[in-house]
């Protein structure tokens, strides 16, 4: 990731306490792949190690922020593709977990393989991700062992296809021509250098 | 710790009903019902008046915000997001551009971090005075609604006298605030600065606020009827708050004192002199009273922001197309429902990867559930009430 | 003893039975209407003249509510002699208000200053097609748009 | 005239017709009187430009719209009964006017059993509550219905025998023959008799019971549990529309009139004022003393919220009854004593 000149401009002691936090949490949580940049701290654990790392941050970090999927994959339907060139196309599921007393914040996250979209559930740990995990289940059609109730919680009964999928193309888009297609004049910018800034 | 909803059925099976044995009713209530704020679905397995579980449907609202939105660029998406939670519209925009500044490796000048902070804390008031008039309406009390929505107009009409907008803003932008438009000349695009008798309107409208805070401690906080329908109901224990990311003032009513205006700077709050208010028991009149207090806090906050309003630009240098390099950020914000976060992957382009937008409304009304089982019929709607949510923040 | 406290219930029935008093702020809106803010986002102006069909607008609009056609004109040369120019003509510009969600942006990005927010607010139809506005009936917006307010210092 | 006076179905149709022009008078006066107060204790206009000046027309000008709706019957719904509901709810309190003394002379039919007659007529208007409920084949209705059934059983007990304290006071149950026991001199100060209200005669607390317990019985805030907007959305109106609905909204108005009468004549008075003649100023005095009940429901109505189910019954069983009872053994024992 690259390091940006926000990070690099805070104090050095702000940034060496937020390492330190995060390798305290990647302790923890059993994770050797960690990050911390612009402040967040993103623990990368295997499938295998996503209930014991979220049992063993929970006396730390009660607070259960959030659950969401990513999906990475090279050939979109939607919006632009991600640079990397060897990107493996998989899902990324993440939590975030955070305390109540000086403010840490921490997320969580997994690699799931395409073929083999499957998690265990955090219910019995976090009883807050039963709706997330619903949410993520139709959204990206990951699958949640031994969730109680992995139904639909946004989408109607009987809607096929999984929305958030990078593949899901976005139909407003499709059906309406972008009506900025015709290029009459050039775009101001490019033949107006002055204008490169607005301040 | 999760209760299970049959567990609780049976519970309260055996505790109500020793000889007459009768068969549950469903009850719906809504999605078109006039106190589940929207169009919120609540499935009742009911006993007469006592609730034996409650299964809520949502998504009747659901209009996939983090799928728009990676198909638009940072300056599209910013119009978008204040439409989440449209009772507090300015400070939906504030987490999202700080979490693109920080990415881009910028900041806004003070001037600009002073503004926002001056208009998150008005939405804050705006929403917070629509529920303390509101959460009486659905106990039957009518009428305070109409005198704190007044008072409401007044802050919102500061809020559209800078913005332009009442409830959609639209008025952050990265690396700043909403700036002088486009490379004209034209004198009737000036820079969007606070217009004139902007302070000292703020200064009256404050004046106000504490006013009517006050008439609602004596119409709705010193009335037996609405302390005998809110205090001991609905009550979140703090460890059940946590585990379900109950936020905002629905957690700090539980006794938890956390806000994270006091740990995060994504707005200089540390600036400024104000307390949290912490409740004791979680139930709806502390929920109630968190709100009420709020406001209070608010009104200080923006007379002391008035006071140390620095000058200088609105803007920090940004290139004239926005395009964040390749990075992920969590930032979130003490919004009035409670914590909202965006998670921006941006992989380089001019609009995001993936944006996880994490709304306050949908984890506390996640609670409901559990909370619902064993209440009865108008509590039901107390509780709902007093969770304050917006069923657009719900289903974003 | 404590002192005797009233009864919450009838405090609160002093607080209604003051206000039953009060002067009612109502505006009856058809008959009085508040005057809205310069700044306030009522419709959008167009000034024909000053718009060069450079699609910026619509392109930014993240409704994509905004429709622009438009060609070039060869335009004889100013000084005998000179060089022709040709000079963008805008044929169509059409924002469809059933869409458009009052974000600002085209206004904001125009560089030519073609686009000014107007307050007015008073163009409701009773069909939906109606809210399709054109280039002509969004330069009469024009002479609504009030002067930028004096700022604070 | 006196033939027409003298023939029984000719007077009795003549008084019936007075009747039910007094009653739905008063009632929309009374409706009138909630939109226009309703809205000024909450800061607005209301009703505005009906008829010309502060909207005095905008009840019968609801009327006129709601004749005009199409009457829905639910396919679910027990036709004969859903249509009878309504009826029996307005009927209810157009019995009860039977009995209110508006003077001396003015009274359709001054019963022997009259208060008596009263209570029971007028709860019958809650029997239209309980069958609108029951037929209109709703979910919201019936358990708005079983509301309003449960509250009549709650709280007519203390309603009952908050009255029986007057009874014993005045003696008699004859509507006049309780006015008149208030126009006699409670205490003479010197040679001067000074004739008192029964509230002010040691009735006081039957007089706050009464007003709570009528409060419930015409389903009022804070009492207004079977219609309930924000929980059982109306309760039993849910399915009502068109004229039906106007005639619930008529009874409902009508009752408070009816009711807020009674109070009058129990514990106000009545008719009687002292120092003014009852036989021409009685229906003033009377409707004066109503318009300040009148008032005072409205006022309640736009201050306070709702009480919870097991509230009311517990304030009924716990509270209310109780108090009632001692009420009425004090008053036995001092109308012994004395």
């Amino acid at each position: 990731m690259t390091e940006s000149p926000f990070d690099a401009a805070q104090e050095a002691p702000a940034r060496e306490a937020l390492a330190d936090a995060a390798a305290r949490f990647a302790d923890l949580a059993g994770s050797s792949d960690f990050t911390f940049e612009h402040g967040t701290i993103k623990l990368r654990v295997e499938r295998d190690g996503w209930i014991p790392a979220h049992e063993a941050l929970r006396t730390e970090l009660p607070f259960f922020s959030w659950l969401a999927g990513v999906d990475w994959a090279r050939d979109v339907a939607v919006g632009d593709p991600p640079v990397a060139e060897d990107l493996e196309d998989h899902y990324e599921v993440m939590s975030c977990l955070a305390d109540v007393t000086v403010g840490a914040s921490v997320i969580l996250s997994v690699d799931l393989p395409k073929d083999d979209a499957t998690l265990e559930t955090l219910t019995p740990v976090y009883g807050g991700a039963e709706w997330h995990e619903r949410e993520a289940h139709e959204m990206f059609g990951i699958d949640f062992r031994g969730h109680p109730n992995l139904v639909k919680l946004y989408l109607p009964d009987g809607f096929e296809g999984h929305p958030l999928r990078k593949s899901f193309p976005l139909l407003s888009r499709e059906v309406k021509p972008w009506p900025g297609t015709v290029d009459v004049e050039d775009m101001p910018s490019t033949e107006n250098p002055e204008a490169g800034d607005r301040s | 710790m999760t209760m299970d909803p049959r567990a609780a059925m049976h519970h309260s099976e055996v505790a109500v009903s020793v000889e007459l044995q009768t068969p549950d009713m469903t009850l719906n209530l809504g999605p078109q019902h006039p106190s589940t704020h929207g169009v919120l679905r609540l499935v009742a397995q009911v006993d007469g008046e006592r609730v034996e579980s409650v299964e809520p449907v949502v998504g009747y609202m659901h209009r996939g915000y983090e799928k728009l939105a990676e198909v638009r660029t940072y300056p599209q998406i910013t119009a978008l997001v204040n439409r989440i939670d449209w009772t507090s519209g300015f400070a939906n925009e504030i987490a999202f551009v700080v979490g693109a500044e920080r990415l881009m490796g910028i900041e806004a000048p003070p001037r600009a971090q002073w503004i926002r902070l001056i208009l998150t804390e008005m939405a804050r008031m705006a929403n917070h005075l629509v529920f303390v008039s509101s959460y009486p309406l659905e106990l039957g009390a009518t009428t305070p609604m109409f005198y704190a929505l007044h008072e409401r107009e007044r802050v919102l009409d500061l809020i559209e006298g800078v913005t332009g907008g009442r409830f959609h803003p639209n008025f952050n932008r990265i690396g700043g605030v909403k700036p002088a438009a486009g490379g004209g000349s034209s004198q009737k695009k000036l820079a969007q600065d606070l217009p004139k008798g902007f302070i000292d309107e703020t200064r009256f409208a404050m004046e106000k606020v504490f006013e009517i805070c006050d008439t609602m401690d004596k119409l709705i906080v010193g009335n037996e009827i609405f302390r005998g329908r809110t205090i001991g109901v609905g009550v979140i224990p703090p460890d059940q708050a946590l585990a379900y990311g109950v936020s905002g003032p629905n957690m700090r009513a539980t006794g938890i004192d956390f806000d994270i205006r006091k740990v995060d700077d994504y707005l200089p709050y540390s600036e400024f002199d104000f307390d949290v208010p912490v409740g004791e028991n979680g139930d709806c009149f502390d929920r109630y009273m968190m709100r009420l207090h709020e406001i209070r806090q608010s009104a200080r906050i923006i007379l002391q922001a008035l006071d140390t309003l620095p000058s200088g630009p609105l803007q920090a240098k940004v290139p004239r197309i926005i395009k964040i390099p390749r990075g992920e950020i969590y930032v979130r914000s003490e919004n009035p429902k409670g914590e909202m976060g965006y998670h921006i992957i941006s992989e380089g382009g001019r609009g995001p990867y993936r944006l996880k937008v994490r709304t306050a409304s949908f984890s506390n009304l996640s609670v409901l559930q559990w909370l619902l089982a064993g209440v009865l019929i108008p509590d039901i709607i107390a509780i709902l009430g007093s969770l304050d949510f917006v069923l657009g923040d719900v289903d974003r | 003893m404590a002192r005797f406290k009233i009864p919450g219930v009838f405090v609160g029935m002093g607080v209604t039975l003051k206000y039953l008093f009060k002067k009612v702020p109502t505006v009856q809106y058809p008959v009085e209407k508040e005057v809205p803010v310069p700044r306030a986002r009522g419709v959008i102006a167009l000034d024909t003249d000053a718009c060069t069909v450079c699609m910026l607008c619509a392109r930014e609009c993240p409704d994509w509510c905004i429709y622009i056609e438009g060609h070039k004109e060869e335009q004889p040369p100013s000084k005998p002699g000179g060089r022709a120019r040709t000079r963008a003509t805008l044929d169509r510009f059409d924002i469809d208000y059933a869409l458009c969600m009052y974000c600002g942006i085209c206004v904001e990005v125009c560089p030519f200053d073609a686009l000014f927010w107007s307050p007015e607010y008073e163009y409701s139809e009773g069909d939906i097609g109606a809210m399709l506005h054109g280039k002509e009936r969004l330069s009469e917006w024009l002479e609504t748009v009030p002067d930028p307010p004096a700022l604070e210092s | 005239m006196n033939v027409l006076f003298d023939n029984f179905w000719a007077l009795l149709g003549i008084k019936l017709l007075l009747i039910v022009l007094v009653v739905m008078t008063t009632a929309l006066v009374v409706i009138y009187a909630e939109l226009k107060l309703g809205a000024h204790f909450q800061h607005r206009i209301g009703p505005y430009f009906a008829g010309g000046r502060w909207g005095w027309a905008q009840p019968l000008a609801d009327a006129l719209k709601f004749l005009q709706k199409e009457d829905i019957i639910p396919a679910a719904a027990d036709r004969v009964v859903f249509k009878a509901a309504p009826m029996v709810s307005l009927m209810a309190y157009f019995a009860v006017v039977v009995i209110i003394p508006f003077s001396p002379r003015l009274v359709v039919q001054d019963l022997d059993v009259g208060i008596f007659y009263a209570l029971a007529a007028g709860s019958l208007g809650t029997l239209g509550v309980l069958m609108a409920g029951w037929s209109s084949a709703n979910k919201y209705s019936l358990m708005g219905g079983l509301r309003a059934a449960a509250q009549l059983i709650a709280y007519e007990l203390p309603l009952v025998l908050a009255v029986v304290g007057v009874v014993i006071q005045a003696g008699t149950m004859s509507m006049v023959g309780i006015v008149e026991a208030q126009a006699e001199p409670a205490f003479h100060l010197g040679s001067v008799g000074i004739p008192l209200p029964f509230v002010l005669q040691g009735q006081l607390i039957g007089f706050i019971i009464f007003m709570i317990a009528m409060l419930a019985e015409l389903s009022r805030t804070p009492f207004d549990l079977p219609m309930a907007e924000s929980e059982l959305v109306m309760g039993y109106l849910t399915e009502y529309s068109g004229l039906r609905f106007t005639m619930f909204f008529l009874a409902e108005y009508a009752g408070i009139f009816v009711m807020s009468a009674l109070v009058s004549t129990l514990f106000l008075g009545g008719y009687f004022l002292p120092g003014l003649p009852s036989n021409v100023f009685g229906p003033v005095i009377l409707m004066g003393k109503t318009s300040v009940i009148i008032f005072l429901i409205i006022w309640f109505r736009w201050t306070w919220p709702r009480v919870r189910e097991d509230q009311l019954q517990g304030f009924a069983w716990r509270w209310l009854v109780p108090l009632a009872l001692a009420n009425l053994a004090v008053t036995a024992t001092l109308k012994v004593v004395f």
